[in-house]
């Protein structure tokens, strides 16, 4: 295993202390591990959290800071954090006017983030959940855990932020969340498997010559493997199942081509003039664009691409000033 | 009616051994993790259980000893079995009363409880590919054994040998919760890494006793 | 060889593509493989232009637009672009105030741009020239080559290019720029190497269980390998030299923990804190930082550092608000 | 003096020639290139000699052709070496004057200016491991053999085999110019890539002329 760390049980510790010192917009509390602004919002606004397992960075903690995120919750590598961790996050961040769960559709996470809600909900503090489940590689969503929550997570911590940040209210910020999740798709593929640090080994092996179609952000195997194509044909393959989903013409959408966190930049342009055309043949308008590493997972080299369908509103607050260590524009 | 009883010494000793077992095959249990789901089940548990042996001498009951070690396993576990773990000690606390002291019986009940508690939070049925597919025939077989008059000994290897059967039927089923799930067919053929880890459970209580 | 490419013929022009697509700063010559601003920089200001190989991105053309770049010429992978491209950008770009080429210290480079400037200047142009060679893993200058230009090549666009911006003229930022340059030192290391497209494999083998030390941004071999150590004592390998060559107390410090290409983010975090703790040791006070992804090796794991020893005006002029891919603030 | 003389024609074939050669050992030049450089020494080449000969047969002097060579190999390879072997072959031309045929000597004199534009380019001395160390060891060679009364066919023969004993000269020297000089001792060992693609210009001369 390759990789620039003290030891793999001090992962999440030490990556915070790099966080606290390079980061301005941040706080970090180490014994809870939960990044906050530095600056607390003003009262009365409604307050945003997030979290997950680690190894997506910048996802969530560098999506903290104005416009964005009030905190968030680091758990261990993969691993949902904990109740304490949200309940903790939550009773700091709400300022009265209630608090924000934004939560990616994984078991563990759900269960988590509920008992955390259900503590905070006795200690008075309003709380809304959201769930983003937009990963249309997870077919059957009958016979699954459901859709996995990935790439329109981000969009919509941006969206919703900037909602909040202009006194938005709880009910109202609930509602956007909600319909950006809705209208959120994304579809990802792999070249390699990542290593968990723990693991200390890839966690699926792929031959030199195959890729994974359809995987996740925690090293789950994808949906089925082939052998490598060009980029125009893996952007087929990402574009049509999102395109199957939903109908994306007639509205602005924003679009991220994200990197997997082992993908060089160049890389990424070169999938997203792909993507462009494909979708410009199927009539899809792309109003605003992200390409880079936004929700990774740890070193796995690959992409994946998120559409939101949105309206002159979203768009709006997309635009919106954002001030974080990942998503930066305005201030 | 069984004359053994579960004490809080025994029940300490069950918690400590279990997390022995686990520590011993955390690498095993990441790499069934790793076939179908995120490589970290033996990280998790391993980590889990080490934070429940901090707390293990401070109880003075059981109530105590197992609502304390489920709530650790929730703040140190995360994940999805963290929750889950979690949730099945601490139902099985509030079960037990503030005693120092548990029939066979009592303890099944307990048992029992903290399943429901565990099956409530997962929403999971048998045959979805999880840790309940150990666990429901475990207790089943416990309880058939001691309404068939077994000893406590008895009724934990039963216990224990019906986990291990749950856990091998797990390898050829399609999962539908969890991780797994997202793999459809692909799941099939490989071992739920849940369910391994929750036949150490008895597996330990076996050790403990001497089953 | 795995990666999202076409063909290897094609990785630029394909690339360049998906920058156009994204890019609202730049528009693309894509005859001529140069990324210029979208809205040229007013009359009467200088202009600045860099350029080199490909496969570093985002730099250059990830740096191109408001208080950065003027324009950047995009070679083939590794490889310096030729005269044509940088004396068409130097055409194009001048406002009649002069141009300054940023050019990183590599035979090739050198000459190319040499090469630019001399037809530049028979146009009437007036053309300065800053070189950056602040790669203290090459140590014996007088036989070599010359220290290679990295990381102090980022940190030097960004404030000379707010330099020009405000309006100095072409010799108060030629000043400026050999003043950055000169108080730039940098270290790499790498876990991997990268794989060229053309080449279709590793550059260098390396074993499971060593790393390179003192590599450049080109797959080139570093100075010695040796077993992977624990990110504190490879920190401590970057930390070293790097101050064993300059005298950083005193001032304020400009700091870039930088990735090259493969390397996550979760571990540039936790590297960070290494190197901040070991400055701080030191005596040396940082005052700005990046961390992540600013002049990559394609698909390397890796990670390089790079101070630059500032003032007052550098650190005012880095403030200042800039509005590229790559850089982002204030706008 | 020797009788024969290079034509236009045959000087064409020359550049076809050397572009073949670079074209069949690319992948050698680049895995030359990445033991001590980066890996793009035989995609640049390839890249700049087929550019070269969209060219060759436009051209109706010696001159044009040489200078529109080395035009074209300064602006489509980039690099060091654009700008080495452009700046030889214009040099070249700019040497032999607007004719058709060349005497020995004459070709000898404008290789000469050639060299002479890269090594001032280059800032190079013999001995720092680069392509001027199998340039000037075949060039001298070429002299030498004409000096002597040989013909052309022997001259060019006499300057191949200088040239492939120059680059295989570099292999035990440290290089003191280009990328490879960032390795210092370890760039010992292994034979410089423009040394090796060098040679080729003069194993291309001599099958033109069947040497
Ligand atoms: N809904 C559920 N109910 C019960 N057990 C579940 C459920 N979902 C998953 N599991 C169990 O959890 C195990 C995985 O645990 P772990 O790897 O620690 O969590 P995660 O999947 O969050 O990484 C699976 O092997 C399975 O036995
Ligand atoms: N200063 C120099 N003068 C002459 N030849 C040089 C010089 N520097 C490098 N070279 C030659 O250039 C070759 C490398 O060319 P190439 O790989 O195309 O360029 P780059 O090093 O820019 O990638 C070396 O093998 C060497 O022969
Ligand atoms: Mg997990
Ligand atoms: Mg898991
Ligand atoms: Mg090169
Ligand atoms: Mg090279």
């Amino acid at each position: 295993m390759k990789k620039l760390i003290n030891s793999p049980d001090d992962v999440i510790a030490d990556a915070l202390k790099g966080v606290e010192a390079s980061d301005d917009n941040v706080r970090v509390d180490h014994a809870n591990r939960v990044i906050y602004r530095a600056t607390p919002k003003e009262a009365g606004k409604v307050a945003i959290i997030s979290g997950g397992g680690s190894g997506h960075e910048p996802m969530h903690g560098g999506f903290v800071g104005i416009g964005m995120l009030d905190a968030a919750c680091a758990g261990q590598v993969f691993t949902s954090p904990t109740p304490d961790q949200m309940l903790e996050a939550t009773t700091t961040v709400d300022t009265g006017a209630g608090v924000l769960h934004i939560v990616k559709n994984y078991t563990g996470d759900i269960m988590n983030f509920e008992m955390a809600a259900e503590m905070a909900a006795d200690a008075g503090i309003p709380v809304e959940t959201v769930v983003v489940a937009d990963d249309v590689a997870v077919q059957d969503s009958l016979y699954t855990a459901g859709r996995r929550g990935v790439g329109t997570t981000v969009l919509l911590e941006k969206i919703v932020g900037a909602a909040a940040e202009e006194g938005q209210d709880l009910g109202a910020v609930k509602v956007l969340a909600q319909k950006v999740a809705d209208n959120g798709r994304s579809m990802g593929m792999a070249l390699t498997s990542c290593t968990v640090p723990s693991a200390g080994k890839p966690t699926f092996d792929l031959p030199e010559d195959q890729m994974e179609i359809g995987i996740g952000i925690h090293g789950e195997p994808g949906r089925h493997r082939e052998p490598i194509g060009d980029a125009k044909s893996i952007a087929k393959q990402l574009v049509d199942p999102i395109l199957q989903d939903l109908d994306f013409t007639g509205s602005p959408v924003i679009a991220m081509l994200n990197g997997m966190g082992g993908t060089p930049l160049i890389e990424l342009y070169l999938m997203y003039g792909e993507v462009v055309a494909l979708l410009k043949e199927a009539g899809v308008e792309i109003s605003r664009n992200l390409v880079g590493n936004y929700i990774t997972s740890l070193d796995m080299a690959g992409c994946s691409l998120t559409l939101v369908k949105a309206d002159e509103e979203m768009i709006r607050l997309w635009d919106a000033p954002v001030k974080t260590a990942g998503l930066r524009w305005g201030l | 009616m069984s004359e053994q009883l579960l004490t809080l010494d025994l029940l300490a000793d069950w918690l400590r051994r279990y997390a022995a077992i686990v520590d011993e095959h955390k690498t095993y249990l990441t790499e069934l993790d790793s076939a179908i789901g995120d490589a970290d089940h033996g990280a998790n548990m391993a980590r889990g259980t080490a934070a429940v042996l901090t707390h293990v001498d401070d109880a003075t009951t059981i109530d105590a000893l197992l609502k304390k070690a489920g709530m650790t396993l929730v703040s140190t576990v995360g994940g999805t079995s963290g929750p889950l773990y979690g949730t099945l000690l601490m139902k099985m606390g509030m079960a037990t009363g503030s005693v120092v002291e548990l029939s066979a019986e009592d303890f099944g009940k307990a048992l029992r409880a903290g399943l429901e508690g565990l099956v409530a939070r997962g929403k999971t049925e048998l045959g979805d590919k999880t840790m309940v597919d150990a666990l429901a025939p475990a207790l089943d077989a416990y309880d058939a054994a001691l309404a068939d008059g077994s000893d406590l000994h008895d009724a934990v290897a039963a216990a224990a040998q019906a986990a291990a059967a749950g856990r091998d039927a797990t390898t050829p089923m399609v999962a539908k919760k969890g991780r797994a799930s997202y793999l459809g067919e692909r799941s099939a053929g490989h071992q739920d890494p849940g369910a391994t880890s929750s036949t150490y459970l008895f597996d330990a209580l076996a050790d403990v006793i001497g089953a």
